[in-house]
């Protein structure tokens, strides 16, 4: 996906100002409450019209102040998913899951409800009344509905912000399961940064209206250090599991890591935070983690509060967290060797 | 078939003399249309179908005569009405000069209902209104049979009435006749419609309306036929 | 039914399908009054609103006496219905009109108060997902307002049932053509003994109403019902 | 203003004064029966229903007859009231209780459709609070509905504005003491040529409740507003 | 507080029976979602009537059906909390926290609204609509309002589980000051283990409408080891910080722990994860964490997929858990001595 835009917007006190080209089919859309973010969205479905600008889809003109060019909302193939489902409540969930296919042409529609509710896990719901879902439910349904209009592209705006962690955590893998799958270009609107790290390749920062910066979620997360009580999150890609006594060993690269988890999945990415990771300088003996592997020092950043230590193992890339005391007594330095000891259960399933 | 538009009061006798005319005429459909003079006149005058307008008073029928949409020369006078006073029975009320003695008497309100501006004439004939008035004991209702309603029911002492909706009250009874010469006669025009012109049937039902068996029949319900 | 004559039979039926029939259209018109009201950005709109109040205002005497001026022959619009052959006045259409007209404020201002309640997020969900303005309207809006369409429904119906004074002007007192339920009450009043006539038609009026009622309450129920389970 | 007879100005200031206090009554008493409708446990809710709504159903006229059958001087009501020395028939107030009347069924179901949005957790955290089930009703309740009564107060308002059948039964037509607008016009439009003086009036009645619709759309734009900010 | 309470009830198919006496200031009504916990509430508040029984509260009788007493909701002086706040929407803060003082009897009115309303740190909010509140605050302002009825009894209705996790973490220490504070009685309804262990002394447990055991917290959390993925959380009271470079050296009975917070309490209760203890047979040397403790083991708990392992550290407990090959690795038993390994940024403020 193409999309060109070069806008301005008065909205009261508010004055929105973005000129961007982006290429590509993960898009997120960052930053802090009031930035903007969704005056973008507003914008580019037609919701508010721009005082002046151009707004380019694939080439396709939605929006010219100068041409007088304005599709309305269900002229320009823009879907949204909001940060509540916004169901049609007098729809059953299948009904509202072919709302926005019914209204597209047929040589467009290049999904089908099937795969789509399979690929959501929604396929025993379609008979329920949308009141009866529970709140990740609903998100699940809400996106379907928008995949299958199959629009230009797709507007994510915040659609977990409502949820809790857990209900986050679970439908995460889903978004990005049926999102790449179904290869529907999106911006992803939100202020997590896990969310953005997880589900997009390139990132639009905003701040008071403006976009600062073309950037990335691995970028952002990396500027951000120490800010979060969490710590950094590592996203750990692992594959081809055997079972070692009651825990999973799985690959990480070259390394072997054993894992407890309730699942068994084949491949995938896991989480580990930088606080979960405990170092030391020479080999120790008889200890609960069941993870102790070495690692070479690549890099040390020190931030308010703690020193953030870059580690290489054996090719794959790990940012561990101490505290400067540590990192003195440890003594450590670009290209030093170490242990790193991790427990098995300090791992959890992304997605 | 043939469209007729008639004053309200009239209702009971003109279905009658239309079910008694259908028998010898079962060919032609007689379609009435009962409401007040005023409304139905401006139903005629707005283009509304109908062939014989009967009116309970003359102003009206003037009214679509002036308009033009009347057949002048086939106006005649259907029937006479006479003006009673009616309420419970009671001994001390004779003539107009004991209405001075009574707390409330109901009568059409002289401004729209033509039997309250022949009370209200036949009170100042009599010399009794301007008291009346000053006292507030005049009802003023919006036509007669609600006046008479008052009568029936006791809210009033009594009430200024035609006598053909005198004879309706279930406990009201007619306490006199107001003479003739305190008020002008009360008439009920009746005339065909221009637009009847070319309906005979609506002209022979015009004419079979003054025949001697619809006259009877009127008569019956306690109008005075027009000499 | 031997306590109701023929005429008067023909009364009952007379208005049950003139109310029906008003109903009938006053929900389409009313909903989309209710809609420019509440959704379009048209200039104007106090004066849509108070004129859509008017026959609530008003005298329903007035009422009829404006459409007889309208409709008749000699009217604006009624030339033309003359013209096109059309007759309206003194006909059972004529009394569906003029209820139309008296009941359209109770119906607007009923539908209005549930599309006021619709979250506009739905109805913008729809366009993102290709439905046009109009579209939207028809899938969204009206299946959500449609406890509000029944309680409008319900109204008009009533009150239909009941109108008298722009009837009478309109559509005429004929018995057996355009004499309703109210007309033939009037008519029961102008009758010697005529109070039993009268109740029973009364009577009649109150039952139909009951059963409507009713009715509606079974339907809001359901409508309830199914919107939760 | 000499485009208005002096009765005229009689008849519009009466009017004015019989809508306002109709209006005043109904709203409590509307409020008291939806509240028995939406939230009490008491038997028979249908029946009360249909009686509240009788005033639509029946013909204005007829409700006027039976009113008066209830309040006149024989009447069962009016019987008493007669020997506590309280005159109704032919007063203004009787205008005034034609209205209530015939703008109850209006006033009812406009604040019923906004009662039954209101949380009854709302309700139950101010009982858990020591508020009793009428403390509750008129702290919590009472200024939830306030939008609905405001409708419910407009709707009543307009219908006083425009009632003649019941009016005229019930209060008589006494130019300067019971002839509210509504009569005035019925006695002009009874004479030939009156067209101008119905006509003037109308345009009166059309502008208070023009006057009136806004101040309602101006205190429900506050109070939205409050509501929010 | 004394409750006694004898009561049945059968609503449609679901039957409720309870027969308890409990003394004491902070309980918890605990179960599954469907128990009965909310019935027990509406019960005492007289929302619902039971079939049969009888409650006392202090001696005073709230209900009985043989004697037909049936005090109605405003006359028992129970006040509830719910999951969603209810605020009166048509009054501001300030007004809705005076909402149930205004009906309370002058003489009863022990708490006064600044004093509430400072311990709730509300004191900035009083002028505004609640419309303008977060969820946080929507609650903190409900539970102000029910404190300054001055009731015998507060039942709080699971009033967290509509919030996210850090609002959670906010609102907890409020709700435990302000109840401690203000001496109000109260019931504690939550499926929320950390909640009733935060926030009560003994537990109501529920199960299929019918009281299961009146137990306490701590039993109930040991009873669920190895079920939360967050592991059991251990509550250590700290006190007595003191500044060791960049980190905080509280006491921890006779054992200083160095922990890494943002702010510095005075003393107050942290929690730490079972999982986030690393034990070692032996001292290890040159290690990130900083803090590297001795202790006994006292017991050893296996369950579902590992073990607790119950630990003395000079006369203070802690449960850790280990993976079962680590628990032979490291040969745990009863009476041994390791050594325990916690990260300075594992611990978490509670209250
Ligand atoms: N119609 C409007 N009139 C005036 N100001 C507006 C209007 N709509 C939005 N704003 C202002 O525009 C700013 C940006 O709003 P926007 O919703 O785009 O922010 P956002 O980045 O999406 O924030 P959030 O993360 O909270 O959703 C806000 O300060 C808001 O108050
Ligand atoms: N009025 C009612 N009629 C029939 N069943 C009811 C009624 N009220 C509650 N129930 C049933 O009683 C059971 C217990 O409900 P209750 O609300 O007390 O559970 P709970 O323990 O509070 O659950 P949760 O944790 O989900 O709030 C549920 O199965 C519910 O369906
Ligand atoms: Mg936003
Ligand atoms: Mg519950």
């Amino acid at each position: 996906m193409q999309l060109d835009v070069n806008l301005d917007k008065k909205l009261g006190d508010f004055s929105f100002t973005a000129q961007f080209s982006v290429t590509g089919q993960r898009i997120g859309v960052f930053g802090p409450s009031g930035s903007g973010k969704s005056t973008l969205g507003n914008l580019l479905t037609g919701f508010l019209s721009a005082d002046n600008g151009r707004i380019e889809l694939d080439g396709h003109c939605l929006f010219d102040s100068r041409r007088r060019t304005n599709l309305s909302p269900d002229k320009r193939r823009v879907a949204v998913v909001f940060q509540h489902a916004h169901l049609f409540p007098h729809l059953d969930v299948r009904r509202n899951l072919l709302y926005g296919q019914r209204r597209t042409p047929t040589k467009r529609r290049t999904l089908d409800l099937d795969a789509v509710a399979a690929a959501l896990e929604i396929t025993p719901l379609l008979e329920r009344s949308v009141n009866q879902l529970s709140g990740g439910e609903k998100q699940r349904v809400a996106l379907g509905r928008a995949l299958l209009a199959c629009p230009d592209l797709l507007i994510l705006d915040e659609p977990l912000s409502a949820l809790d962690r857990r209900l986050k955590e679970q439908i995460i893998p889903f978004l990005d399961r049926s999102l790449r799958r179904f290869e529907i270009p999106y911006l992803y609107v939100s202020h997590s940064l896990a969310e953005m790290r997880l589900l997009t390749d390139q990132v639009l920062h905003f701040g008071g209206g403006r976009l600062q910066v073309l950037t990335d979620a691995e970028s952002l997360a990396l500027e951000r250090l120490g800010q979060d009580r969490d710590g950094y999150i590592n996203h750990l890609q692992l594959s081809d599991p055997r079972e070692v006594g009651s825990l999973l060993g799985y690959r990480w690269g070259r390394n072997e890591l054993l894992l407890k988890v309730q699942e068994k999945p084949e491949s995938g990415y896991f989480a580990l935070s930088s606080k979960d990771i405990l170092l030391f300088r020479k080999h120790p003996q008889a200890l609960s983690a069941r993870n102790l592997i070495p690692g070479t020092v690549t890099e040390l950043m020190t931030h308010r509060g703690g020193v953030a230590v870059k580690l290489d193992c054996q090719g794959e890339n790990l940012i561990a967290e101490v505290v400067r005391e540590a990192a003195a007594e440890l003594e450590l330095t670009a290209g030093r060797t170490i242990y790193l000891a991790i427990k098995a259960s300090a791992f959890r399933r992304l997605m | 078939e043939v469209r007729i538009s008639v004053a309200a009061s009239l209702t009971d006798a003109v279905k009658e003399v239309i079910a008694v005319y259908q028998q010898s005429h079962p060919e032609v459909q007689v379609l009435a249309n009962f409401a007040s003079s005023g409304a139905l006149a401006k139903q005629i005058s707005a283009g509304a179908p109908a062939d014989l307008f009967i009116s309970a008073n003359p102003k009206w029928m003037g009214f679509l005569l002036e308009q033009g949409l009347m057949v002048g020369e086939s106006e005649k006078i259907l029937v006479h009405n006479s003006l009673v006073f009616t309420g419970h029975a009671r001994d001390d009320v004779h003539g107009l000069e004991d209405l001075a003695q009574l707390t409330r008497i109901a009568l059409g309100s002289p401004a729209s209902v033509p039997a309250g501006q022949y009370a209200e004439q036949a009170m100042q004939a009599a010399g009794i209104y301007a008291d009346l008035e000053a006292g507030n004991k005049l009802v003023l209702a919006k036509d007669v049979r609600q006046a008479l309603l008052y009568a029936d029911r006791g809210e009033v002492d009594g009430a200024f009435v035609y006598r053909t909706d005198a004879l309706l009250a279930q406990d009201a009874q007619i306490l006199f006749s107001v003479p003739q010469e305190f008020y002008p006669q009360v008439t009920y025009p009746a005339a065909l419609t221009k637009s009847a012109a070319e309906n005979a049937a609506a002209a022979a039902f015009f004419s079979y309306l003054f025949s001697p068996e619809a006259r009877s029949v009127l008569v019956r319900y306690g109008f005075l036929i027009a000499e | 039914m031997d306590f109701l004559s023929p005429t008067d039979l023909q009364a009952v039926w007379l208005s049950a399908r003139v109310a029906t029939v008003a109903t009938l259209i006053a929900l389409p018109l009313g909903f989309l009054l209710a809609w420019v009201l509440v959704f379009s950005r048209l200039r104007g709109k106090a004066l849509l609103d108070g004129l859509i109040n008017l026959p609530l205002v008003l005298p329903p005497v007035v009422i009829g006496y404006l459409l007889l001026l309208m409709l008749g022959r000699r009217g604006v619009i009624g030339r033309w219905l003359d013209r096109l052959g059309i007759e309206l006045i003194f006909t059972w259409k004529a009394a569906v009109i003029a209820c139309v007209v008296i009941g359209l404020p109770l119906m607007v201002r009923s539908i209005r108060l549930g599309m006021e309640q619709i979250d506009p997020q739905l109805v913008h969900a729809a366009r993102t997902l290709g439905a046009s303005r109009r579209d939207a309207l028809f899938t969204v809006v009206l299946p959500l307002c449609a406890p509000a369409l029944v309680t409008g429904g319900t109204l008009t119906f009533a009150r239909s049932l009941g109108e008298f004074g722009a009837t009478i002007l309109l559509a005429g007192n004929i018995p057996g053509l355009t004499q309703t339920i109210p007309l033939a009450i009037y008519d029961y009043s102008n009758v010697p003994g005529g109070e039993s006539g009268a109740l029973a038609l009364c009577l009649v009026s109150i039952v139909i109403s009951y059963l409507m009622l009713m009715g509606n309450e079974v339907l809001l129920w359901k409508m309830r019902r199914s919107r939760q389970g």
